[in-house]
């Protein structure tokens, strides 16, 4: 009962064109003698992705137009990929509406991100063609995140998670001449490999739990056609984990789906796996924006939403989706409140919302996640290509205690960078105020969670928080006296038009990107039928949770998010605003707490002293010098080696006489023993 | 073919062959003369009768047997007597296959002017022709002289190096033909071709316009392949080792090379294989590339059928036979002055420069023209489908 | 043809096959031992011929060709071996060349 | 006359290839028992109905591959043995080559006891049209790979026999 799909071959030009971007200017790198010529960079590396926003621009208005609202799928069959048996993956695209949203994000913020760059790296002269170099990670990064995004089963997908790994781990470490970044790429991709490995199992489980169900499958609509034939699987828990709620028998779905969520935790930066996302930021600042905080991090959440039809079936990994997404929230939030590098905070915001996608994609409220994934990809971009414009006329000062006053010299970077705050705090009808006040209202209506109205608690303190730190950085970057010192000071300016063209156009789609998603409720205001258009388009592919509400609840709702941000804007104003003298003071009131947040909760150092000085020393105890160096090296390797001279060099060297005709002797008399035993019967 | 006309064939070809030896002689002497602008081979005579200096090959077949006959000490007898003959036998043996006229039909008898119609005649004559390096190669040798060695060593160098483009050179008109036998070469060759069919054939003049009939060239080898034909000589040249190829006797650098020990007769035959080895390339020539022994726009059977009613049938195949046997003649000697203006008109190359010659302009152009012409083929093939 | 067998031209080839084998054992000059490689190849071609024709099968006739295809490659780069070991150890003499050993 | 023909070659063929072997004096008389040998054994191939590949074995063999061996021997300016020590291997190797010998000889026996006769073969057997035809179609590959080694063969003569190491 897989539905009616269309074929659509245009739909492999939206990889492909980065791909072959990246691949001209990547053999150009390795083959050639010297850097293309800029315009030639700029043209292939921005050209890519703009053509494939414009093809996918064009394949999802026909997919919204021209098919009906339950059959809204276009396939692209490439390939037969791996053919065992009876299984089968295809190498093929699937664009529905859940990843023509995606589509359009990644290639719309993709393109303003690259043309951003453009003006960003133009004046990066810290290695030889480095900018050719830039260009074309970027160009694959944007290939392996479409292959992500358009995949039409898990495999596919999979490849395009780990090309996204890589690129990031490439650019993280851009500047690898630095040790430090190059150090924060390994980490990222280390932390992530632990997150692939829990989806890798993931795939395997649910491929293997399919295939004992008689399907096996790893495409997304064949999976979702026969989802109902995993409900009755179990798997038997060990006695030693008897602690867990469901023991002894938990579903074989819930535990493929918790598998997963391992992998979305490490990819979007989730409790425990958080810990890569901050130091990411050792990349150059268009990176941050489209990887760190727009594209790739949102992977997760989008992996979860396309497999929304596993976890309906499995209520347990939900909760824990929801909870972990919610506690991440928190708990990065507050260590925001601390931080002093403006990127960091702007990261450790990153993996806040993030939280609140993972908390509305638990409580089946996939269409708000993607939603706030879709508003967030607006104005976190927007955030950091702003702080990267004040980066650039700061000379590459992150710090917001030398930073303040910025917003007579950088008028058009303040202006946008306000409205990215705004639409961040949840300020209506800013574009984040939608998105978050219908993931705040899912959760309050989330009646099959545990606990579900401390999830809501928690996520307001988040928004309370999150408008505080925002404006704290809006305050301390912009207002007041500049703090830096005088031979900087001389120097700030304004950015070119490269940075600030997307910039504008981020900021507009920051201010009205929430009407895409406007609640029914508020439409019905206004008289427009159906305005939750995203809602309504996306519907048919996630099993989202239905809400029936009256208006009164809806509203009174908003109005308590509406005010908790203000409270948070407010006490922000009142500290970094009008009584900057009171900060100090109160941080001495709370100095150890203060510390601790400060220093991120020594969560990296706790990781270090509990995980990897345990197993470096294993490794470098028993792996290296026993099993390494004594067991592989010694008795396998020398051991043969010993073993053949021993035997050669003690008897069968005696047969190699060196004369030619001796050999031929003996090749002559087996040859006549072989004839005489051919013949022996005759 | 019966059996005595096998040897009435025998004996025609043997008697031109023996006859032509002698008189090579002599064209020799009065073309060098002719070229070098002075009277050439004018002093023998038999009682006042110079006979325009045919005499000379008489006296000079009187010199070669009367000449005492030299064996080196240190010699190996057997090869220093065989060699000779071993030079001059293939070149005989090559003209079996060679055909100087047509099959005639006269009083009920078949005469085939050629003595051994062979399904691989142009293999047979190359076969017969790689075994004559060993005259050669095995005289230097044989006569233990170090100068004789070296022209041994020239000579087996250059005979191998020169045999590969010799085949390959004509590997082209083998596809066109789609024959190694001269008799079916030979007739191929009668036929015509409209020089400008094609334009009729794309239409680019109207079907049946009259002067497209006219303008005909008959199908020579020659006009199909006209620089193999000239590949093709260069490499027969060579293998015939005269000037301007003649390192291997070389005489300013070893002397006279591998038959530095030769003296009498057994110096003539080598002398008489070369020359009978030049109406040997001419007649191959003639019947690979110039027609053989028909005429141009003339096929022989309308010449019989025309002839016919006059004389009857009989007589008029005695008179095409003849006319043909007139026609391959003279193209045979229009070929043998071609070699002579040759011979005399280069200097010697140098060793390396025969070398060069074989390997790095024969080899490559003919193996070019082996693809060209595979391609024109079924070009042609496409085109006339 | 008469009283004569395909079983007679298959004893000339192994007659010849092993007159090589018999040569290439026990001369001791390189180049001979070359030849006496030659011999058996033809023998072998020989053999290929017999069948080919006693079966009426052309394919041994293909067999030989390539045979001899191998065979005329093997003698070039053969004797360019014996050529540039004659230059560098001034010895025809196959025991000579015995430093591939232990 | 075929019978005549066949004692003929096959006597001569084996004869001159003992030749080979036993000619102890000159390995030039040895590349003159292998000319005679190869031509005799070129008529007992067109006697085969292999008239192509008869032709082909005058060609390659007498015409090229002896005289390759006899330039070798100029070239290297070898008159007599250029061994060392007797020429004649010690005896073993000529006993167990018998062995071999004999052997062989009785296989041949065991696989000739019953042979049909021959059979007719038609008009084209063996000829140059038929052996191009097949060359060209059914074993193009191997020409094809005959021709690239060749072109190693080539250029490994070139590059061994050359005579700076440059």
């Amino acid at each position: 009962m897989v539905e009616a799909v269309t074929e659509n071959a245009a739909l492999r030009w939206i990889p492909l064109l980065p791909l072959i971007a990246a691949a001209i200017s990547g053999a150009w790198l390795v083959f050639g003698r010297r850097e293309l010529p800029r315009v030639a960079v700029i043209a292939l590396a921005c050209g890519a992705p703009i053509a494939s926003f414009a093809i996918a621009v064009v394949q999802v208005f026909a997919l919204a137009t021209e098919l009906p609202a339950d059959a809204r799928f276009y396939v692209d069959n490439l390939y037969t990929w791996i053919s065992a048996g009876d299984f089968h993956a295809e190498l093929s695209f699937l664009l529905d509406p859940l990843s023509a949203v995606m589509v359009l994000v990644v290639t719309g913020v993709g393109s303003l991100i690259h043309v951003y760059s453009v003006g960003y790296m133009d004046d990066d002269h810290r290695d030889d063609r480095g900018f050719q170099r830039f260009f074309a990670y970027l160009n694959l990064f944007m290939f392996s995140m479409l292959m992500l995004v358009l995949g039409d089963n898990l495999l596919v997908m999979f490849v395009g998670w780990e090309g996204v790994g890589v690129c990031s781990y490439l650019l993280i470490g851009f500047w690898y001449l630095d040790d430090y970044n190059a150090k924060c790429g390994q980490k990222a991709f280390v932390v992530n490999r632990i997150g692939d490995f829990g989806f890798l199992l993931g795939i395997f489980l649910l491929f293997w739990s399919f295939a004992q169900a008689g399907v096996p499958t790893v495409e997304f609509r064949e999976m979702a056609a026969n989802v109902g034939l995993l409900a009755n699987q179990t798997v038997e828990l060990p006695a030693w984990l008897s602690f867990l709620p469901g023991y002894p028998n938990w579903g074989l779905v819930t535990l493929a789906c918790l598998c997963l969520f391992i992998g979305a935790a490490g990819k979007s930066a989730q409790i425990p796996l958080y810990v890569w996302l901050p130091d990411a930021m050792a990349g150059p600042t268009p990176v941050s924006a489209l990887i760190h905080a727009a594209t790739m991090v949102t992977a997760g959440v989008y992996m979860v939403c396309r497999m929304s039809f596993a976890y309906s079936l499995a209520p347990g990994a939900m909760a824990t989706v929801a909870w972990i997404g919610a506690l991440t929230a928190f708990f990065a939030a507050t260590i925001g409140l601390a931080q002093t590098d403006i990127k960091k905070v702007l990261a450790y915001s990153t993996v806040s919302q993030l939280g609140y996608m993972f908390l509305a994609a638990g409580v089946a409220a996939y269409s708000s996640a993607i939603f706030h994934v879709m508003t967030h990809a607006f104005f976190k971009a927007l955030l950091f290509l702003a702080a990267g414009s004040v980066i650039l006329g700061m000379h590459h000062e992150q710090d917001i205690t030398k930073m303040g006053g910025l917003r007579r010299r950088m008028p058009v970077t303040w202006a946008v960078f306000l409205v990215g705050v705004l639409a961040i705090s949840g300020v209506p009808p800013f574009s984040g105020f939608f998105s978050k006040d219908e993931i705040l209202l899912s959760v309050n209506l989330a009646h099959g969670i545990p606990g579900h109205e401390w999830l809501w608690l928690i996520g307001l303190a988040t928004a309370f928080l999150t408008a505080f730190y925002m404006f704290r950085l809006y305050y301390l970057v912009f207002t007041g006296e500049s703090r830096a010192d005088r031979h900087t000071q001389e120097h700030i300016h304004e950015s070119g038009n490269w940075i600030l063209f997307p910039l504008v156009v981020l900021a507009v789609l920051s201010v009205i990107g929430g009407f895409f998603g406007l609640p029914d409720a508020y439409g019905e205001l206004f008289g427009v039928e159906e305005s939750n258009s995203l809602h309504h388009f996306l519907q048919p592919v996630v099993n989202a949770a239905e809400h029936h509400v009256d208006h009164a609840t809806e509203f009174g709702l908003a109005a308590i998010t509406t005010v908790v941000g203000l409270a948070g804007i407010a006490l922000a104003t009142l500290l970094y605003y009008w009584r900057r003298d009171l900060v100090p003071k109160l941080v001495q009131a709370i100095q150890p707490l203060y510390a601790l947040v400060r220093d991120r909760y020594r969560i990296d150092e706790l990781y270090d002293a509990a995980i990897v000085r345990p197993l470096a020393g294993l490794s470098r105890a028993v792996l290296a010098r026993i099993v390494d160096q004594g067991l592989i090296d010694g008795v396998l390797v020398n051991g043969t080696a010993n073993f053949v001279r021993a035997t050669a060099d003690g008897a069968l060297k005696y047969l190699q006489t060196g004369q030619a005709q001796s050999y031929l002797f003996a090749m002559l008399l087996g040859g006549a023993l072989l004839i005489a035993w051919l013949v022996r019967g005759a | 073919m019966e059996t005595p006309t096998v040897f009435v064939s025998i004996f025609l070809f043997a008697l031109v062959l023996l006859v032509f030896a002698p008189i090579m002689t002599w064209v020799e002497r009065k073309q060098s003369a002719l070229m070098q602008d002075r009277i050439g081979a004018n002093r023998a005579s038999i009682l006042g009768f110079k006979a325009l200096g045919l005499i000379h090959p008489l006296a000079d077949v009187i010199k070669m047997i009367t000449k005492e006959d030299t064996i080196p000490t240190g010699a190996h007898k057997l090869l220093h007597l065989v060699s000779p003959f071993i030079a001059v036998a293939p070149a005989i043996i090559s003209f079996a296959v060679i055909p100087y006229g047509g099959t005639y039909e006269m009083w009920g008898a078949h005469v085939s002017l050629c003595v051994a119609d062979l399904d691989y005649g142009v293999l047979f004559i190359f076969a017969i022709g790689s075994i004559a390096t060993y005259g050669s190669m095995l005289a230097g040798w044989a006569g233990n002289n170090n100068w004789g060695m070296l022209g041994s060593i020239r000579v087996s160098a250059q005979m191998i190096s020169y045999e590969v483009a010799l085949g390959i050179s004509v590997v082209g008109l083998f596809m066109i033909f789609g024959t190694l036998r001269l008799t079916e070469m030979g007739l191929l060759q009668q036929e015509t071709f409209r020089l400008f069919g094609f334009l009729e054939h794309f239409g680019w003049v109207a079907q049946g316009t009259a002067w497209i009939d006219w303008i005909t060239i008959p199908m020579w080898g020659l006009v199909l392949q006209p620089l193999p034909f000239f590949m093709f000589l260069t490499a027969l040249m060579a293998e015939n080792k005269r000037a301007p190829f003649d390192t291997p006797e070389g005489e300013s650098e070893i002397v006279a090379g591998y038959f530095i020990e030769y003296s009498g007769m057994k110096f003539g035959l080598y002398m008489m294989g070369e020359w009978i080895e030049v109406v040997v390339i001419s007649a191959l020539l003639t019947a690979m590339f110039l027609g053989g022994w028909t005429l141009p726009w003339l096929p022989e059977a309308s010449i019989i059928s025309y002839m016919t009613p006059l004389v009857g049938e009989n007589m008029a195949n005695v008179a095409a036979m003849v006319l043909a046997v007139h026609v391959f003649l003279i193209k045979v000697i229009v070929l043998i002055w071609f070699q002579m203006l040759i011979r005399w008109s280069m200097p010697r190359f140098r060793y390396d420069q025969v070398m060069d010659l074989g390997w790095k302009i024969l080899l490559p152009l003919s193996l070019a023209n082996v693809v060209i012409t595979g391609l024109g083929i079924l070009i042609v093939q496409e085109v006339t489908r | 043809m008469g009283d004569i067998s395909p079983f007679h031209f298959q004893v000339v080839a192994a007659l010849i096959f092993m007159i090589g084998v018999l040569g290439v054992l026990t001369r001791r000059n390189m180049i001979v031992v070359f030849m006496c490689i030659e011999l058996m190849l033809n023998a072998a071609n020989l053999s290929l011929l017999g069948f080919s024709r006693e079966i009426g099968n052309d394919q041994g006739q293909i067999l030989a060709f390539m045979v001899m295809v191998v065979a005329a490659v093997e003698v070039a780069v053969g004797l360019a071996i014996i050529i540039s070991l004659v230059r560098n150890r001034d010895t025809m003499d196959i025991e000579d060349v015995s430093q591939l050993k232990w | 006359m075929r019978t005549a023909l066949f004692w003929v070659f096959s006597i001569s063929a084996v004869a001159s290839a003992l030749g080979v072997v036993g000619n102890l004096r000159s390995p030039i008389n040895s590349a003159l028992s292998l000319v005679v040998s190869m031509l005799a054994l070129a008529g007992l191939y067109v006697l085969l109905e292999a008239q192509f590949v008869g032709l082909i074995q005058v060609m390659v063999y007498a015409g090229a591959i002896v005289v390759l061996f006899l330039f070798v021997i100029m070239l290297l300016n070898l008159r007599g043995s250029g061994t060392r020590g007797a020429e004649l291997q010690p005896i073993m190797k000529a006993i167990g080559s018998l062995v071999v010998f004999g052997s062989t000889l009785w296989l041949v026996r065991t696989l000739a006891a019953d042979r049909a006769p021959w059979p007719d073969v038609d008009a084209g057997f063996g000829t140059t049209r038929a052996m191009g035809e097949a060359l060209y179609t059914d074993y193009v590959l191997s020409v094809q790979v005959a021709g690239v080694l060749l072109l190693a063969g080539i250029v490994a003569a070139v590059v061994l026999a050359k005579k700076k190491v440059d």
